[in-house]
């Protein structure tokens, strides 16, 4: 896929329901704006983020990935987002490794309260990928045409 | 060797134990083969030098799934796979009797440079200084012992055993290699250079899966990869994206429970340094969470089912 | 194949006006398995609701995907329309084009074309959405309070008196706690055991409440509304039934050796000993480690001087097993060991005291008889110096990086006391920031400083030196003149940091509770869910949560009793439906699940599968849905799969990435 | 007989990939496989034995066999084209043409696989004979001489000389194309190459297996032997023997969703795997002694009793040397040999 001026990146966001969910709504009521090529996909908490789906996503055609949870100490769930933490810190350093450039992947913590946040970590994520272009390295060629 | 079989005999003699886990001489010298011997005849065949680099750990899982004990030699670090297996609740420690084995450093046949090798002399009594004798159908040849050892022998793990029943033998530390040296090196690449280079080992790869199946943590009875729970089931190398994939997540899976054993470098027929996906972890959970051996004992809890209040960001250090 | 309803909702015009409901119900129609797709202004209302159980009923739809606000607001609403219309409520989902989509984007084009994916993405996830059903469970209508002090009998006085039996298990042999310890209370000055000593009697005489003393929880299993608990009621060789409480058998007690614990170890007690008069139940119990009878087999005398017939050198341990719909936790805290402040010369001058220990000695029944003197020389103490936060908002690791909240409190109360009743002794307080947040808490503080002429100073003490004239001399700095301070002291008065009681820590592994890294049990929210510990069921009362004085304890104990009642007062839990659940074929049984679950909710079996024609006995990870809130943790770790989310599955949340990415 | 230098080859390699594919043995990553020639490719013909056999280029791993579109709510199902441009697979071995022999009988009996017969068609076949065969070579057995393999060319690499002759038309219509790099002359230092590479074939360690106890009898006699019990326990149940034989030829045809449709195809499959042929109701082999068995069994005799006694081991020695359990075919044969009924 060539990079052109009309290239509007794809953007996968997963949330957790209790924090980043809600500070995605009220980004949205607060009419904050972000990009459209963020699309998000509620979880119940970070870590019901399995590698599987980040990888999965890549895969079918994204171009970045980030993963908001609540606040480490904020868990709904009082640790899930301690255990995504560390698995997110090892995939992203694995990514890394293999040579996927780093802006494709973040995580965030963002909670209800912080649709400003939510607001300016997309439009900051959203653009560091429009700036690394298309995915190449981490796509399957099948998606493609 | 001897005192092994011996050994062997005296336990499966006695009923003790019902059968021996050991390995088995091949049609030549180097292809060793892990065996059950079920009778003391039958040990007539069992072998133990330099070529018998299979770890025995994984097959205890069978094992465990048959009347009576089995006896089962383990060298220092197979015995790290096998409290992993154990932490892991995939072996029965009571139907095994350990014996665990000293070890000098295992050799690889694809590591001795030369053509139409006929016999190699030297593997049965290893010491590190010396010189293997190979046999060629193109005239004799000789390669130090070292040169021809397995990767992970260069990187050791150290003498102790950390199951046993029984200890027999002496070992040598064989280490003259920094283990996260080559990690380092492509940590030091450009994210070019990196990508180019992993594109090249993983385009070799033909999903055949003999480093996910002799893998000890590797245990799963259905592997995501053969199965329909992630619909990620796969058996193509159909783009270069298949490959990534099965790695990375095959490395994530194991990631804190890998002891770095090395045999899925050992065993890749197209010679694939898969000991450096793993290796990349296990510096990542050394750095960030506290140096960590898998299988060194059954309590600490392992880096991916724990946590600390101040973990590093995912991220971190990143430009 | 499914067959999907897709509804759009205008919202008004909040989702029309920037959305193209026309394009996005079109492009519905296009998406597999969609047989029914219409958009409609209000789809919440009455209105929007019946168009819905029409297309139900018309077109036998057994997916519905609403296409409107964000789910928080009416996944619910939807839900219930589905199931009044005979539809599994879990076989709907919401794709979120309002707060994610219209509210935020101005472009027509592109919000229509995100909210045509988000919509593809929820079908797609309805696609395999299972319908659902929550679980049942019984409830116990029981509460087990463990720790008897202010915060255990209040809770447990407040649930017996909504009509549920109550059981108190308190360690020692008398419930109380600290409270019975303390002499006056801040900020009115009246007697501690005053008003404490009629709770005791009221919850002893409860007919709901049944008080273990002498007791501990050995063993918790089960989950909310059916807990099952063992607890070890320590041999206490006498018998509770028979005996009078005379008190004879203390008097005669010819072991007077061990340490007074009731009094901070200032003074000694008998081995047969009540730690206090008002002791509740006042029944003794034999120190085993002090006696000479039970370590010797000679002695007796107690025996011999119990009319009542009471003592019984054969008793055991006993175990009883009760089952409970909730617990509440109440253990309550103690002061810090202060052997990492050598610099204070604790334990190296007996007039250098804690806070706790000033209390016993100000107490009438203490060990000075309510004198206020040195420990060393029985002399009155013309000079006293408190220190405050000793090993309180502390940096290091000597101590807790937490303010412990009372000690401000306590100190002005004492300063206060001892001006009062001996106004030549001199008070200097050494403090770093005087915080006194609560009624009455900061007048209370100015009449010790403006009325009782308590001198503060701010500023830190570096050194206690004991003196060979038997004196103190405090180095201190006075930060606001910027000055040192030497101040020769006849007493000095630590306000030792309080800690969570030591126990704590096994009894939240029991229940499979969180604690923080400063063993406070971690509350299920801590802004909106305060007395609740994460692990359903299971409650929080008094400082174990987090430092408090009397009042905030008495309050989160009301608190917790509140929502004890509200649980036992339903006669069946509704359980959450998504929650994990393994597959056996998959499962490899290597236990790596159960341990990032913050719940306790999954155990292993050993039992038979059938996998494909091979029989054979395999461990298998087993949740317990009572317990599962959902999370997730487990699935990830699960490397094979086995483990996965209902309601949010691998292969829904797969389904979603797919619908985005393509 | 024709010959061309060593060092001239890269200009031959030129020249044939001026109109046709090329393929051949590759060095990447320290391993040789065949693969499309490039100027940049490092090609390495010194190497015995590539990792896989060169059945990759006309049966590949994996192949796209349809794709179907979804656009707008209609469907666009589109075939994979066939191969249509011709190719030479440059520098295979004997043992690896008498595998595609045997995928021939497969893939061209009726009902003839397309995709493969068209690949047939389009490749001419540059086979070379061994000059150092290895230990694990066992080629003798199963009647191929890797002095003179078959082929469209035959080439022999004796020092620095490469010795070229045409056997087939279409090694005739390739030699035509390239001769101004070619050069004639006599065959007498061929002569000497292949009465040398005989003779250390006589000497190798598996040359002189006796088949015996196998073929189409063995279909039943051989089945139910304990052997099998005691031989299969180191087996892990890769697929590494089956993809890097010349001559397995189970695939696997599934859907890959690309998100706006479906991409059939076919991937190689391994009888090693506990999920080969799983149907709805399991497995009809559900232990790896099972699958192991069928995998020899398969080979030796029912194979041998479908297609005229034909073999479907050609004796590379492949799986000898990548098996990570040292289990083999001559294991196999060697035990029952010994111990068989």
């Amino acid at each position: 896929m060539p990079v052109t001026e009309n290239w509007k990146p794809t953007i996968v966001a997963f949330c957790c329901n209790w924090c980043s969910y809600a500070g995605a709504d009220l980004a949205g009521s607060s009419r904050l704006a972000y990009p459209a090529d963020v699309k998000i996909i509620k979880v119940p908490c970070s870590c019901r983020v399995n590698p599987m789906f980040i990888l999965r996503a890549f895969e079918k055609g994204a171009d970045g990935v980030i993963l908001c949870g609540c606040h480490p100490g904020d868990c709904h769930y009082s640790t899930g987002n301690y255990y995504a933490r560390r698995r997110m810190t090892l995939l992203f350093s694995m990514l890394d490794y293999l040579g996927v450039e780093d802006g494709r992947t973040r995580v965030e913590w963002v909670s209800a309260a912080e649709g400003v946040k939510f607001s300016e970590t997309m439009n900051s994520f959203v653009e560091k990928v429009r700036g690394l272009g298309p995915n190449v390295r981490l796509g399957d060629l099948r998606c493609r045409n | 060797m001897q005192e092994l079989m011996e050994r062997a005999k005296e336990l499966l003699a006695s009923g003790e134990v019902a059968r021996v886990l050991g390995w088995k001489k091949g049609e030549n010298d180097w292809d060793v083969e892990p065996r059950f011997f079920e009778s003391v005849d039958s040990l007539q065949d069992f072998v133990y030098d330099g070529f018998c680099g299979a770890n025995l750990s994984k097959y205890m899982i069978e094992a465990g799934k048959k009347e009576g004990k089995t006896l089962v030699f383990l060298k220092p670090c197979d015995s790290y796979s096998y409290n992993q297996l154990l932490r892991e609740h995939r072996v029965d420690r009571e139907k095994a009797y350990i014996i665990g084995v000293g070890c000098k450093g295992k050799l690889s046949i694809s590591k001795i440079p030369f053509d139409g090798i006929v016999s190699v002399q030297g593997a049965s009594y290893p010491d590190v200084s010396e010189n293997l004798t190979v046999q060629t159908l193109y005239g004799t040849q000789t390669v130090a012992y070292k040169d021809a050892m397995l990767e992970r022998c260069h990187v050791c793990k150290g003498k102790e055993h950390v199951v046993y029943d029984e200890l027999l033998g002496e070992s040598t530390d064989t280490v003259d290699a920094d283990r996260f040296a080559e990690v380092q090196r492509i940590e030091a690449m450009s994210p070019e250079e990196k990508f180019a280079f992993f594109q090249k080992e993983l385009s070799k790869c033909i999903r055949c899966n003999a480093c996910r199946n002799v893998c000890p943590a590797c245990s799963c009875r259905k592997c995501v990869f053969d199965s329909t729970a992630f619909n990620s089931d796969q058996k193509a190398n159909t783009t270069s994206f298949e490959e990534k994939m099965f790695h990375i997540i095959r490395a994530f899976h194991v990631a804190g429970r890998c002891t770095d054993c090395g045999e899925c470098s050992r065993v890749c027929p197209q010679g694939i340094p898969l000991h450096l996906f793993n290796r990349k972890f296990i510096k990542d959970i050394n750095n960030l969470y506290g140096a960590y051996q898998a299988g060194s004992d059954l309590e600490t809890k392992a880096p991916l089912t724990n946590f600390t209040l101040d973990d590093a960001e995912p991220g971190v250090g990143r430009g | 194949m499914r067959r999907i309803g897709v509804f759009v909702c205008h919202c008004g015009s909040n989702i029309a006006a920037t959305v193209d409901v026309k394009k996005v119900v079109e492009m519905a129609l296009l998406e597999q398995g969609v047989v029914h797709a219409e958009d409609y202004p209000y789809m919440c209302s009455e209105a929007g609701q019946s168009h819905i159980a029409e297309a139900i009923r018309e077109k036998q739809l057994d997916g519905i995907v609403v296409c409107s606000c964000s789910p928080r607001m009416h996944e619910a609403t939807f839900r219930k329309c589905a199931e009044k219309n005979g539809l599994n409520p879990y076989l709907v989902e919401i794709a979120n084009i309002r707060e994610h989509c219209s509210w935020i984007h101005k472009d027509m084009q592109e919000a229509t074309e995100k909210a045509v994916i988000l919509m593809r993405a929820a079908v797609a996830k309805v696609h395999l959405n299972a319908p659902l059903k929550a679980g049942e469970s019984a409830v116990t209508k029981r509460a087990l309070v463990i720790g008897g002090g202010i915060a255990g009998i209040q809770t447990a006085l407040d649930i017996a008196d909504a009509g549920y039996h109550v059981d108190i298990v308190e360690k020692e042999p008398s419930i109380g706690g600290r409270m019975s310890q303390l002499d006056k209370t801040f900020p009115t000055l009246d007697c501690s055991a005053c008003i404490l000593t009629p709770k005791m009697v009221e919850a002893a005489s409860h007919e709901n409440i049944t008080i273990h003393t002498w007791s501990e929880v050995e063993k918790v299993s089960g989950f909310v509304g059916n807990f099952t608990v063992d607890i070890r009621k320590k041999a206490r060789y006498v018998n509770m039934d028979k005996c009078t409480g005379c008190g004879i058998c203390q008097e005669k007690c010819p072991s007077k050796k061990p340490l007074n614990e009731f009094n901070r170890g200032l003074n000694n007690r008998s081995a047969i000993y009540t730690p206090f008069a008002q002791a509740i139940p006042n029944v003794p119990v034999i120190d085993a480690a002090a006696c000479i009878k039970l370590k010797t087999g000679k002695c007796g005398i107690c025996e011999k001087f119990c009319q009542a017939g009471a003592i019984d050198y054969a008793q055991t341990d006993e175990i009883i097993t009760q089952q409970y719909g909730a617990i509440v936790v109440a253990t309550g805290f103690d002061t810090i060991k202060l052997d990492k402040y050598g610099e204070y010369a604790y334990g190296e001058s007996k007039d250098v005291i804690t806070s706790l220990e000033l209390e016993r000695i100000m107490n009438a029944a203490g060990p000075t008889k309510g004198h206020l003197e040195r420990l060393s020389d029985g002399k009155a103490p013309k000079e006293i110096v408190f220190i405050q936060c000793v090993g309180s908002r502390c940096s290091d690791d000597r101590g807790k990086p937490y303010c412990s909240k009372i000690c401000c409190m306590y100190t002005a109360k004492h300063a206060m006391l001892i001006r009062d009743k001996y106004p030549d002794t001199n008070v200097t307080v050494f403090y770093i920031d005087v915080r006194t947040p609560g009624k009455n808490f900061d007048e209370f503080y100015r009449r010790a400083v403006e009325d009782y002429g308590v001198n503060y100073v701010k500023g830190q003490v570096g050194k206690v030196a004991p003196q060979s004239d038997g004196s103190l001399l405090v180095h201190g700095v006075d930060l606001l003149e910027n000055k040192q301070i030497l101040k020769k002291a006849d007493m000095v008065v630590l306000a030792t940091a309080i800690e969570p009681n030591s126990d704590v820590r096994k009894i939240a592994t029991m229940l499979t509770a969180s604690i923080d890294t400063n063993n406070f049990l971690t509350e299920a929210h801590p802004k909106l869910r305060p007395v609740e510990s994460p692990t359903a069921g299971v409650f929080l009362s008094g400082v174990c949560q987090g430092p408090k004085d009397i009042p905030e304890t008495v309050a989160q104990a009301g608190a917790a009793a509140v929502k004890v009642i509200g649980l036992l007062a339903k006669d069946k839990l509704k359980t959450n439906p998504c929650t994990a659940k393994a597959d056996e074929l998959r499962c490899n049984g290597c236990s790596q699940c159960a341990g990032v679950c913050p719940y306790g909710a999954i155990s292993y079996e050993t039992r038979q599968v059938n996998d494909h024609g091979i029989r054979e006995d395999r461990r298998i990870a087993v949740v317990n849905s009572a317990l599962c809130q959902g999370c997730g943790a487990c699935t990830v770790t699960c490397p094979s799969g086995a483990m996965d989310l209902q309601g949010f599955s691998n292969r829904q949340i797969i389904a979603e990435v797919d619908a985005i990415c393509r | 007989m024709y010959k061309i230098q060593k060092e001239n080859l890269k200009a031959l390699y030129a020249a044939i990939a001026a109109e046709d594919d090329l393929f051949l043995p590759v060095r990447s990553a320290g391993q040789v496989n065949f693969g499309l020639w490039t100027q940049e490719a490092e090609a390495d013909i010194d190497t015995l034995k590539t990792v896989k056999s060169a059945k990759d280029i006309f049966f590949p791993q994996s192949e796209n066999l349809y794709q179907v579109h979804r656009q707008e709510g209609k469907m666009n199902v589109q075939g994979a084209e066939l191969c249509r441009k011709p190719f030479v697979v440059f520098g295979i071995r004997g043992c690896d043409v008498k595998g595609m022999e045997v995928l021939d009988k497969v893939f061209l009996s009726e009902p003839v696989d397309s995709y493969y017969a068209a690949r047939r068609q389009m490749g001419t076949l540059v086979a070379m004979a061994c000059g150092r065969p290895e230990t694990s070579c066992f080629c003798k057995v199963f009647g191929v001489d890797c002095a003179a393999p078959a082929g469209d060319v035959i080439t022999w690499l004796v020092g620095d000389t490469l010795y070229w002759e045409p056997k087939t038309e279409k090694g005739e219509a390739l030699t035509a194309k390239v001769a101004q790099l070619l050069e004639k002359t006599d065959a007498s230092a061929v002569e000497a190459e292949k009465q040398n590479i005989r003779a250390i074939v006589e000497k190798l360690p598996y040359s002189h297996l006796s088949l015996d106890k196998w073929g189409a009898a063995a279909a039943d006699k051989n089945f139910d032997s304990p052997l099998w019990e005691q031989l299969y326990t180191p087996c892990l149940a890769c697929g590494t023997c089956t993809f890097v034989c010349p001559t397995c030829q189970c695939y696997d045809i599934k859907d890959y969703n690309t998100g706006n449709g479906v991409q059939r195809y076919r991937c190689w499959d391994s009888c090693m795997y506990s999920d080969f042929t799983m149907m709805a109701h399991g497995n009809n082999r559900n232990s790896q002694m099972q699958r192991f068995r069928q995998r020899f069994m398969h080979k030796l005799a029912y194979f041998p009793a479908n297609n005229d006694g034909m073999f479907s081991c050609v004796g590379c020695g492949r799986c000898v040397d990548k098996c990570p359990g040292h289990l083999n075919i001559v294991k196999v044969i060697k035990a029952f040999e010994k111990e068989g009924v």
